[in-house]
């Protein structure tokens, strides 16, 4: 399966500095939960736990699957299928 | 034109002043009384509160606050295009409230060149009816959100950083709040700050003249298209905008919740482990 | 921090009034050099020119042209913000440039209350590097790409009405001219002017800061992002923006094509059946 | 089949002030040509001269069809299937 990764508000600096990422797993489908510790363990360089706290996404980071907001999705329990996108979204709070 | 709003309760310098305005349909004559009538509070006299606050000022809104207890420097003038040289040290709520009076006298424009905290947030926001969020920190964030939510008024949301933005309409129609969607603070190590990261003029100036097109939107009781329940993201670098879905009012939100047990403003620099000021310690 | 910008060819003061700048990825030293060294011309200092105008002075373009022949009226005030009422009755061109001045003194800017007509614009045009395209009206639009073609000068275009706005760049990187996409003008009767239709102040303010930024992009190389064959749409009532991909530069085109058949500026009010003018006659 | 119609910078006045429309059509595809004529003669009230004009869509308006330029898809000689969405877009001149 593909799943698309979109990072943005200045997370894809955790993900060798690009916004937009797509990634082969095997099956057809796979736990949200899965998804985001497979990208801590195989893709951010330093600091993983800028990307993951308590065994979910960490706060202050907005999760949309396919536009929409993971919490009308199911949260970290939603479950991600080929051809999805997820975007992690660092929430800004300058001006 | 003007005898076409003789009826109406209109002078012929108002047809005059907002005659472009008026006749924007969605506007109208309704419209421009009750921008006339409406009250609001910029927080931040910043990147943001420039834009926002120039651009409601023209519009005519009848009554616009303006809270920042910074001053101008020079360092601030590549994105605040309220301010200018000449006002270098001058308080920024003051230099803005000027800039926006020069632009339109027959408003009321009011500088409130006090530290907004807990203790002057809630006193300072009951004056008004729609809050503006054109802070820049964390910590200004939660308490905006507490405060504009405990008093009942709609907030308008925008942040930015380096080429980025976001902008957003909290607590409104049945709408989340900021707490509905960000329950915990960031980890303080994880926020970049403007001082740090640096930020764009044009970035500001699009993201508040986005906020101040959804204040008017509000006034003019044009609903359908307010960014409530949406968040709309700009990557200036990629030149894209995307405007995403977000949650409705969570019952379970400690503030704006069926069962609230947040009833009045806490500590929040302590909260957010980080202060009132996006300023490098 | 200045002392990391030591080795570098900007002194103190410019490190200190651009450093939040200079800071954001892809800008840099190099970016803020090649800021200070360019030449931008602005045509027209009503809506979208305000913000343009004044965020480019304030990121440090280090000549500013504006060219407007028209003077400050109240009327403007609701959606120019780069004006007031102080200015009234004076050239906008000169209003403006005094607002980038009073904004940043460290650079220049050069007002001009010239007409822009196809008698003056190439003159002028040959003294900048990019256009950008604030005008008011069709003939004018025309008249602005086809000056810009015949002098090979990059055009960041912008226009907006009621609550809509489009921003997309011409003539760069082969991407397609204004003719291109619009061979033949509209007939004049389904034009739609801001004196008739109405515009908003944000509107505007959005508009003209995407070309502010654009033209910021271009000049810092950050090319891959630029809006060439690419049109945004923004709809401020919907809250709704859309990026959609446009043809390339057309062979065929008479003025940037392979064999142009137009190859010095011609009438265009009488082209477009329409005057160099947004005013009702 | 379905088609969406989208109307934006002021050509919306030409369709019953909607920005959006989805009309259903026999057959699986039409002529953007086809399609156009039909608009005209049995969604346009007034002036339709401001919509059509020398058998083509009327200069000073951008046709897309799926967001993209019609120009890159055939222009007006473009056939248009079942769920595409043809956007009109009328170019403003005002500032
Ligand atoms: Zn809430
Ligand atoms: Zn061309």
């Amino acid at each position: 399966m593909i799943v698309n990764i979109e990072l943005s508000g200045g997370l894809e600096i955790l993900f060798s500095n690009k916004k937009n990422h797509q990634f082969e797993l095997s099956g057809d489908s796979i736990p949200l939960k899965q998804l985001v510790y497979w990208m801590r363990d195989n893709h951010v360089k330093e600091r993983p736990e800028l990307f993951v706290e308590n065994g979910t996404v960490r706060p202050g980071i907005l999760v949309l699957i396919n536009d929409t907001d993971w919490e009308l999705e199911g949260g970290i329990d939603a479950i991600i299928e080929d051809g999805d996108t997820v975007s992690f979204i660092s929430t800004l709070h300058g001006g | 034109m003007s005898d076409l709003y003789k009826l109406h309760g209109l002078n012929n310098s108002q047809v005059g002043r907002y005659g472009r305005q008026l006749i924007t349909p969605g506007v109208g004559v309704a419209g421009q009384e009750a921008l006339l009538a409406a009250k609001v509070l910029v927080v931040g006299a910043g990147g943001l509160g420039c834009p926002i606050a120039m651009y409601l000022a023209g519009a005519g809104v009848g009554t616009i606050g303006i809270v920042d207890y910074d001053t101008v420097e020079v360092g601030n003038l590549h994105r605040q295009i309220g301010h200018n040289e000449l006002k270098e040290g001058h308080a920024k709520a003051v230099s803005l409230a000027t800039a926006c009076q020069q632009l339109n006298s027959s408003i009321s424009v009011i500088p409130h060149t006090v530290t907004f905290t807990s203790d002057t947030a809630l006193d300072l926001i009951a004056r008004y009816d729609i809050v503006v969020d054109a802070s820049d920190n964390v910590a200004t964030r939660y308490l905006i959100n507490d405060a504009s939510v405990l008093a009942n008024k709609i907030l308008v949301s925008g942040s930015a950083l380096k080429w980025d933005g976001q902008v957003t309409v909290y607590h409104y129609n049945n709408g989340p709040c900021y707490r509905c969607l960000f329950p915990v603070p960031p980890p303080a190590e994880t926020v970049t700050r403007c001082s740090d990261g640096g930020v764009l003029g044009p970035i500001v100036g699009v993201i508040g003249s986005l906020q101040a097109l959804e204040v008017i939107k509000i006034i003019t009781n044009n609903s359908d298209g307010v960014l409530s329940g949406r968040l709309m993201l700009y990557d200036g670098l990629a030149g894209t905008f995307k405007t995403v879905k977000i949650r409705s009012r969570q019952p379970g939100c400690v503030v704006c919740g069926d069962n609230p047990t947040l009833t009045e403003l806490i500590d929040y620099p302590q909260f957010c482990s980080s202060p009132y000021s996006d300023k490098s310690s």
